[in-house]
């Protein structure tokens, strides 16, 4: 890393990056004010794809609501769903049955690792190698390929329900899962050697894009984000919610803070769901995936909740205010990489562009999911 | 100095061991698709646009109680149907199917109580207009019913 | 003298056409090298294996419209295309393929190769300084200290070949590693002096080409994930079409640079019939060393190239060159 | 326990409501009716946070330095729009990262026809986008927010569509 530089304020261009840039996955756009290659001060617009879902949520039925968890992380649009249909539950008491409940987590933890997949690929392409995308996306395919068997679309899942789940998941999916662990753990040690001990990439990240504990705190980080920064928060270990709490695994955190740290957490991160996902199958209990009386009509006692998950990116959040009917009445999600995005101004002054970029790339930006 | 040449040395040597890889996967075997020339097997649950589902008649199984109307968060089907004379069940006149809105959800199929909607097969859907994909799902019975 | 101008018409024609049949299969087979690596099939559609693809893209290009932007410096913006494919085309007509199939040899080709290398440089510059967009602007001041910094080991590491040879003359170059592969300059012991270093110098020179020709991992100038495309993010149709193949010439140019001056030329491996087919061999190969590079690493940083450029190689080829007097003179 | 230790800073705020907020019976009532500032204690599994603490503007600053101290970060901040008492609610959402689990709720209520609350910016920087949002959709102004213009809405949008009367 090179000595910080005094910039000059009077001897600025402004870089509009963005809203189509290659770096930015989506309609993002950073204004920035450069001094040559280094950037003096930084803006961040988003709201491209605003698509104002949480109006939606205040003219629909609770289960009405439903496909639009899907549209907010198409990424990891399982663990959206999950917090939704979690906290509906909770507020209406509705019973799930243990078998739902383990299968959730075993397809939450899949979507997970086939998020993390895109993310590995498309932030090895934002520092130009082009190569481990394809095989990320390799992998990726073979976790559509299994959930798309059992819910019938490979992206926008909408496989639970309030209750339960869309329907049970068979044998052949069980097996198709255990190969999948096997090559996986198999891709990930050629990712190890491809890609991250890889001295081009490691110059790259080490020290690149700081991320101080503190600014966590300040902005709400939450996530691979924080984990970097040597947080161990989990939502998954802290509020323990669904079956987590049954399965053994380990929360990777590192102290360096720096893009490469967060790097490393998602890597292990995927090693922990593979884990997550095979106690999942070997627990898996018979029974029913639904309960005997499915609900009809929804409508939650008045008050309002608030129900936090882990998603992809971090703590995703809901808060549902009701009056009782059977539309809420206020609902407000809160999406991680929107308090995630927001440290970018700040951390990334006095950056080179180019490292700007590889730290824009190492906080997994979903811009639909930032919009919402 | 010497880190300076072990750092040199091992630098030199992951970018060795990553070529090896990509000259590894080079002689793999080739894993996509060639769409048009050929086509993956489609699963069992996959989610096309809805269709009616016949009876034994021929007829469809929708009794026109209006539950997929209600289920749909986007308004995009709309039904009718009448009671002809002498009969106790109402028989379906039209099913219209707004698909330009339909998020393919599938909550019109689950919440049938009758088992009369299920999801089609189709998916090369293609047009430059849009009221192509405003289907009559009737109809569509009907014609494959023939 | 008539004679001599007619030769030289005609080595410019013939250089221009193999230059452009590079450049254009050169596309096909990084496009189809991407593939296989990343287990794809890579173009098929257009002819077997997709043959046909590089004349399609070709009259694509040539058919679209030739924009110029508002506000931009015209003069310089359309000279930077020609100028980035000029110097290429150039340089071919001293490079000799094998004793016979030589355009025009002079006793300082090396010299004239490296002067004409330093052009494209010049190219970039140009571009990207009059396209008036800021990602060009940033690019080409990128690619200058880029060339700056690795024409220096590049240089010091052909004197060192030089000094062996004891000729600036490409054909003199070869001729002294003739029989054998041990006779090539890339090992370490030939013509009675024992210099440990040269692999090492063998690999700076080919880490520098790749620098050279703005190819991945050093293709700052171009970027595309971070300048979308760098120096020739405003130009379309031919104008980009020039820098493209300027792009890929100078592949062909610094592979052909790297075989004749450590891979013996036109030698065989085992002294064998000596001829072109060697030398074509030899420059696919490192060719396809380039693709396989190209789509393997990440791209580094402006510091890290630096870095790599003053701290790594300029003082090992220094080292070597010293080395290399030093056993000149003691043997 | 954290909890303990933020319920006795906090208390200090209300000198009147400061003996048992908590006795407060868990309220089935509807949300409208817990406008009265105050601090309650609430059922963690069945509402999602423990810490429900309800301020008036001019008190929000202090509560929200409270939980910064305590190492709280700044989950959402959000409105709702109670248009039969005609007043905006904000709602500020913190948690703690560590395995001392505590989720505050603050809440603040200002009039509908004149929503003025003070920014929290300077004390969580990461605020900023927050209150930016909640201006567009609730038109509530905070007051000495550095750069409130719309966030996610257009530049030019005059509307604020998640009141109630917004119609479309």
């Amino acid at each position: 890393m090179s000595e910080p530089i005094v910039l000059q304020p009077d001897e600025t261009f402004i870089l509009n990056v963005g809203p189509q840039h290659p770096a930015t996955h989506g309609v993002l756009r950073v204004k920035m004010t450069m001094d040559g290659e280094f950037i003096y001060d930084a803006e961040t617009v988003i709201g491209y794809i605003h698509r104002m879902h949480e109006k939606m949520a205040e003219n629909r039925t609770y289960a009405q609501y439903l496909p639009n968890l899907s549209r907010l992380d198409y990424l990891s649009a399982m663990a959206y769903c999950h917090g939704y249909v979690l906290a509906v539950e909770k507020a209406a008491a509705i019973e799930v049955p243990q078998r739902a409940e383990y299968i959730r987590a075993i397809t939450v933890e899949m979507n997970r690792i086939s998020s993390h997949l895109v993310w590995f690929g498309a932030f090895v392409m934002d520092l130009g190698g082009f190569s481990p995308l394809m095989y990320a996306f390799d992998d990726r395919e073979q976790i559509l390929d299994l959930l798309e068997a059992i819910t019938g679309s490979r992206l926008t899942y909408c496989y639970f329900r309030f209750g339960g789940l869309y329907n049970d998941i068979d044998d052949d999916f069980i097996e198709g899962t255990r190969r999948f662990i096997k090559r996986m753990r198999k891709s990930l040690k050629m990712y190890h050697k491809l890609v991250t001990t890889n001295i081009i990439l490691m110059t790259r990240l080490k020290d690149i894009g700081p991320v101080s504990a503190d600014m966590c705190q300040r902005y709400g980080a939450t996530g691979p984000v924080a984990r970097g920064s040597g947080i161990n928060y989990d939502v998954r270990r802290n509020e323990p919610y669904s079956v987590y709490p049954e399965f053994d695994f380990d929360i990777p955190v590192y102290s360096e803070g720096d893009s490469f740290a967060r790097y490393k957490v998602r890597m292990e991160e995927m090693e922990q769901s593979l884990r997550i996902i095979e106690q999942g199958l070997d627990k898996l209990p018979d029974g029913p995936v639904n309960p005997e009386k499915k609900p009809k009509t929804i409508k939650l006692p008045p008050g309002d909740y608030y129900t936090a998950v882990e998603a992809g990116r971090g703590s995703f959040g809901i808060r549902i205010v009701s009056d009782g009917d059977k539309s809420p009445y206020r609902l407000k999600l809160r999406s991680p990489t929107y308090s995630n995005m927001h440290l970018f101004d700040e951390a990334c002054r006095g950056m080179l562009i180019a490292d700007a970029l590889a730290f824009m790339g190492s906080l997994d930006l979903v811009i639909p999911e930032m919009d919402r | 100095m010497f880190r300076y040449f072990t750092d040199i040395f091992s630098g030199l040597w992951s970018l060795f061991v990553g070529m090896g890889i990509t000259f590894h996967e080079f002689f793999k075997p080739k894993i996509t698709v060639h769409y048009p020339h050929e086509s993956i097997k489609m699963t069992a649950r996959y989610r096309g646009h809805i269709e009616l589902i016949p009876g034994e008649d021929g007829q469809p199984l929708c009794v026109v109680c209006g539950m997929c109307e209600k289920a749909c968060p986007s308004n995009c089907i709309s039904i009718s149907g009448e009671k002809p004379e002498g009969s106790k069940k109402k028989v379906l006149t039209s099913y219209k199917l707004n698909f330009t809105t339909c998020s393919l959800c599938g909550s019109c199929v689950d919440s049938c109580n009758f088992g009369a909607v299920r999801f089609s097969r189709e998916y090369n859907l293609a047009s430059t207009r849009k009221e192509d994909y405003h289907y009559d799902l009737l109809k569509r019975l009907e014609e494959s019913i023939q | 003298m008539s004679l001599t101008l007619l030769n030289v018409v005609a080595a410019v024609i013939i250089a221009i056409a193999f230059v452009a049949a590079n450049a254009a299969y050169l596309v096909w087979a990084e496009r189809k090298g991407a593939g296989f690596i990343q287990r794809r099939p890579g173009p098929t559609e257009n002819g077997p294996w997709g043959l046909l693809q590089p004349p399609v893209d070709g009259i694509k290009l040539m058919t679209k419209q030739l924009l110029i932007p508002g506000g931009v410096d015209k003069i310089i913006f359309v000279i930077a295309p020609v100028l980035a494919m000029f110097p290429s085309i150039v340089s071919f007509v001293t490079i000799p393929f094998s004793d016979t199939i030589v355009a025009h040899n002079v006793n300082i080709g090396l010299l004239m190769i490296f002067v004409f290398g330093s052009m494209s440089a010049m190219a970039l510059l140009m571009g990207g300084w009059s396209s008036r967009n800021k990602y060009s602007m940033i690019s080409s001041v990128r690619a200058v200290s880029q060339a700056v910094a690795y024409e220096i080991p590049m240089l010091i590491t052909a004197i060192t070949v030089v000094m062996i040879a004891g000729s600036l003359d490409l054909m003199d170059i070869v001729h002294k590693q003739s029989g054998g592969f041990w006779h090539w300059n890339i090992w370490p012991f030939q013509k009675g002096l024992f210099n440990i270093l040269m692999p090492v110098s063998f690999l700076i020179f080919f880490v520098c080409s790749l620098a050279e020709t703005n190819r991945a991992p050093f293709d700052l100038g171009e970027a595309e994930s971070e300048l979308v495309a760098g120096f020739h993010t405003e130009y379309s149709s031919m104008g980009f079409g020039l820098f493209f193949m300027g792009e890929y010439a100078n592949i062909v140019i610094g592979a052909c640079l790297t075989t004749i001056l450590f891979l013996g030329g036109w030698d065989c491996p085992f002294g064998l019939l000596p001829g072109v087919w060697w030398f074509i061999v030899k420059i696919y190969i490192l060719i396809f060393t380039f693709i396989w590079i190209r789509w393997t690493f990440p791209r580094t940083t402006i510091y890290n190239l630096l870095n790599l450029s003053w701290k790594v190689l300029i003082p090992i080829s220094l080292f070597n060159l010293l080395l290399t007097a030093g056993l000149l003179k003691v043997f | 326990m954290i909890i303990e230790t933020v319920k006795d800073k906090l208390r200090d705020l209300f000198p009147a409501s400061a003996e048992p907020a908590a006795a407060e019976p868990e309220a089935e009532k509807p949300q409208t009716a817990k406008a009265e500032p105050g601090l309650s204690d609430c059922d963690y599994a069945k509402r999602g946070y423990h810490l429900d603490v309800r301020v008036s503007p001019d008190q929000l600053l202090t509560a929200v330095g409270v939980l910064f101290d305590h190492g709280f970060f700044i989950e959402a901040i959000t409105g709702v729009d109670w248009i039969k008492d005609g007043q905006l609610e904000a709602t500020y959402d913190f948690c703690r990262y560590d395995f001392d689990l505590c989720r505050v709720v603050v809440r603040t209520r200002t009039p509908r026809a004149n929503p003025i609350l003070p920014t929290i910016t300077g004390i969580y920087s990461g605020a900023s986008w927050h209150e930016r949002e909640t201006h567009d959709f609730f038109g509530i102004v905070f007051e000495g927010h550095p750069h409130l213009i719309p966030l996610l809405l257009p530049e030019d949008a005059d509307f604020h569509p998640l009141l109630k009367d917004f119609k479309a």
